[in-house]
């Protein structure tokens, strides 16, 4: 060319640059968004339905059963992660961009986790108090929902990446999933349930945080390698 | 005969050794089944193609 | 045979290239080589295998065996540098339905080199100004195209690969992509084209057929 | 070396070799299982505590054992399939899968027949290994679940190496989660720690059977990639001369 090429953008331009997209999207289509808070808050719902309403019984089961609901609802919202990129050819531009793959990931998840993880997390005290939790323990289980969806997120794409484009995508996804995420949903329920029982739980708190970081060093290079042999 | 009866625990021991067994067996004649119809497979669209016999 | 590859000179070749679908083979030994200012075509009845081996050439795919060079060196080993250097106009627009164009064109210029061109002239010139604040999903496929243009023409790449570019278009339209390419060459640039219908071009033109 | 290595990975090679490594693997390994066997269940002394129910664990251990290298074997092949783009490599990893199900499904079903008499019940929720084992189904069957989903194998082979290579870190960690899991839950374990302190005459056939186990798992691993890789390599040239010319040139 006669003119000198400019520079490529920065990377880290590029990773907001998605996330600014995926949330801008998400804005337009509040569905998506609102489809598993209130899948959550059925499945809350369903259980003292059908183990009884006493009270003694909602504090034994309430963190087990919020975090079961919540990991259920982020697997929900999982599906739409890569699907429409992918059906309408933008998954293909960002794979021949110059930008680091694991990067544009990083940006996908975080966006996906602003639309699903944390609305999960701002809901769960509402939830929380109807199964009799007290205030200190609504914060312990906020602070693990929040460490626990983001590697729950994490851990997300990676099957979200892999099932992309297939036609028995969505029960294949859970079932790559659920396997992946038990270490996050035994430590995060266990830790309100110790909590609940004013016992130490500062344990599973780190372990949980932890995990959140070891699945941020790892998990996007493995969603940009399965993002690559998806869209073959 | 007093080996056989483990102790009380015949049954429990026996179906563990009996079912470990049919899992040597059953993955031995899978591989034996899945060959002769891969074998099989290829023989005749190779024969239907080529036109042999 | 392209020879005296000098830093300056642009060039894409790709040597000995073989592409295999399942266990199809679609295409087997295929080599070309393009310099700056030169359109590549790709022919071939559908099915042949054009898009694959476009796809190929940016990576989407894996070649069985053959290497793709760009100005002399493996695209595999500077991925970036090759993928900082192109727009890929694929069959699908790759854009998003539910934002506007403008939306759409900003996202896309946080990931390639922008070139200095005026976002409100490039539109013009496509005769797309008036279709700005509109969501894609209410623009017409032929529009949408021209969106696919815009992208390329904000983008200051030297390689362009365009994969049946005039589908959707009308013979306006058709018309409007033979001028941007000839321009997009007289720059020094180069494009590789799959298409299937025959182009009238004034510039050097190389074909493969497959 | 390295050139012996690549020849045998080549394809007609393999597929005539396998059959000769196989019979050497299974002989060894089916004497060293009757030894075993027969060591275990009536010579070895029984224990003080189980009595003879002890006895199961000369299968449920090497089941266990086998379960978790047939998972290492799929993820280690998978990554050279990844990596140096080995097609037998592939092979190798989408043959282990289901044999690795098996031996899994095997390690569960002879502790759940211990834990009865052991625990008084079929399933023990708060033991460590028998949860890290179901959780180790559960990922074998989503492995072979994405494999049959994706048409393609090429595809299917490199989405699902990525897959098992994501799934051996999480494994570990599973582990762990589950131990920690089941000691706030007063845990029970059927299986004493500490494995030397075994008296040798109960330890020697364990160790037979484990490594008699590993033999005949190799042996069947050998084989059922050859006909992985028969199947893979059905329209080539090599596979077409075999099958018009069989027997005749061995």
């Amino acid at each position: 060319m006669s003119a000198p090429q400019r520079d490529v953008p920065g990377m880290l331009d590029s990773l907001f640059a998605v996330a600014r997209r995926d949330l801008l999207l998400a804005w337009k289509r509040p569905g998506d968004v609102l489809n598993p808070l209130f899948f959550f808050a059925m499945v809350c719902t369903l259980f003292p339905l059908a183990v009884g309403p006493s009270a003694e019984q909602l504090t034994f089961s309430g963190p087990g059963v919020l975090w079961v609901a919540a990991l259920l609802a982020m697997l929900i919202a999982l599906n739409s992660l890569f699907l429409s990129d992918f059906d309408d050819g933008s998954l293909e531009q960002l794979l021949v961009s110059p930008q680091p793959l694991p990067l544009l990931a990083i940006g996908k998840t975080a966006a996906h986790w602003l639309t699903s993880g944390l609305p999960l997390v701002l809901v769960s005290p509402i939830v929380a108090i109807t199964y009799r939790m007290p205030g200190s323990v609504v914060v312990v289980l906020m602070l693990t929902l929040t460490l626990g969806t983001m590697s729950l997120s994490l851990l997300g794409s990676i099957g979200a990446a892999l099932t992309v484009g297939l036609h028995r995508g969505t029960a294949l996804l859970s079932l790559l999933i659920l396997p992946l995420s038990m270490p996050v949903l035994i430590i995060g329920a266990n830790t309100v349930s110790l909590a609940a029982g004013n016992e130490t739980y500062s344990a599973g708190v780190w372990a949980l945080a932890a995990y959140a970081v070891g699945a941020l060093s790892l998990a996007p290079f493995a969603t940009a390698a399965a993002l690559r042999i998806s869209n073959e | 005969m007093e080996g056989v009866a483990m102790g009380g625990y015949a049954p429990y021991v026996w179906t563990c050794f009996g079912l470990t067994l049919l899992v040597l067996i059953i993955n031995e004649w899978r591989i034996r089944v899945r060959h002769t119809s891969v074998y099989r497979d290829i023989e005749v669209r190779i024969k239907a193609l080529e036109g042999h016999e | 045979m392209a020879t005296g590859s000098g830093a300056l000179t642009t060039q894409l070749s790709g040597r000995d290239l073989t592409l295999f679908r399942g266990d199809r083979c679609l295409f087997q030994d295929v080599g070309f080589a393009l310099q700056a200012g030169e359109l590549l075509l790709f022919e071939g009845s559908n099915g042949s295998g054009k898009t694959s081996l476009m796809k190929a050439m940016v990576g989407l795919l894996e070649f069985e065996s053959g290497v793709i060079e760009w100005n002399g060196k493996p695209v595999g080993e500077q991925r970036q540098v090759f993928h900082g250097s192109l727009v890929w106009m694929a069959h699908r627009v790759g854009l998003k339905a539910d934002l506007t164009l403008v939306e759409n064109l900003h996202f896309e210029s946080a990931l390639r080199p922008q070139s200095a061109d005026d976002l409100d002239s490039v539109l013009e010139r496509l005769d797309i100004s008036r279709l700005k604040p509109l969501p894609l999903r209410s623009l017409s496929a032929g529009q949408q195209r021209r969106v696919a243009l815009a992208r390329m023409l904000l983008a200051d790449v030297p390689l362009w690969l365009m994969d049946e570019p005039f589908t959707n278009l009308d013979r306006e339209g058709r018309a409007l992509v033979m001028r941007l390419v000839k321009e997009h060459l007289a720059k020094g640039g180069l494009c590789a084209m799959a298409a299937h219908q025959d182009v009238e071009i004034d510039a050097t033109v190389k074909k493969v057929v497959l | 070396m390295w050139k012996w290595f690549h020849q045998l990975a080549s394809p007609p090679h393999f597929y005539r070799i396998a059959p000769v490594f196989s019979t050497w693997l299974l002989l060894p390994g089916l004497a060293l299982i009757a030894y075993g066997a027969y060591a275990g269940l009536f010579l070895a002394p029984a224990d003080y505590q189980q009595g003879d129910a002890f006895r199961i664990i000369y299968v449920h251990v090497p089941a266990a054992y086998l379960s978790m290298m047939a998972y290492m074997i799929m993820a280690v092949a998978g990554g050279i399939g990844l990596i140096w783009r080995m097609k037998l490599a592939h092979s190798v990893a989408a043959s282990a899968a289901p044999l690795g199900a098996w031996f899994t499904f095997l390690a569960l079903a002879t502790g759940s027949i211990w834990g009865r008499p052991m625990w008084g019940t079929w399933w023990e929720w708060a033991d460590p290994r028998m949860m890290s084992e179901l959780i180790l189904l559960f990922f074998y069957f989503g492995y072979m679940a994405l494999r049959s989903a994706i048409d393609d194998t090429a595809k299917a082979d490199k989405a699902s190496a990525v897959l098992a290579l994501v799934g051996v870190v999480n494994v570990i960690i599973v582990h762990y989660s589950v131990q920690w899991w089941s000691s706030l839950h007063q845990g029970r374990t059927i299986m004493a720690e500490g494995g030397p302190a075994m008296d040798p005459a109960m330890l020697r056939p364990l160790l037979a059977m484990i490594f008699g186990f590993t033999l005949v798992f190799g042996s069947l691993l050998l084989r059922r990639t050859r006909t992985e890789v028969l199947h893979r390599e059905r329209r080539t040239r090599w596979v077409r001369d075999l099958i018009l010319a069989p027997e005749g040139n061995s």
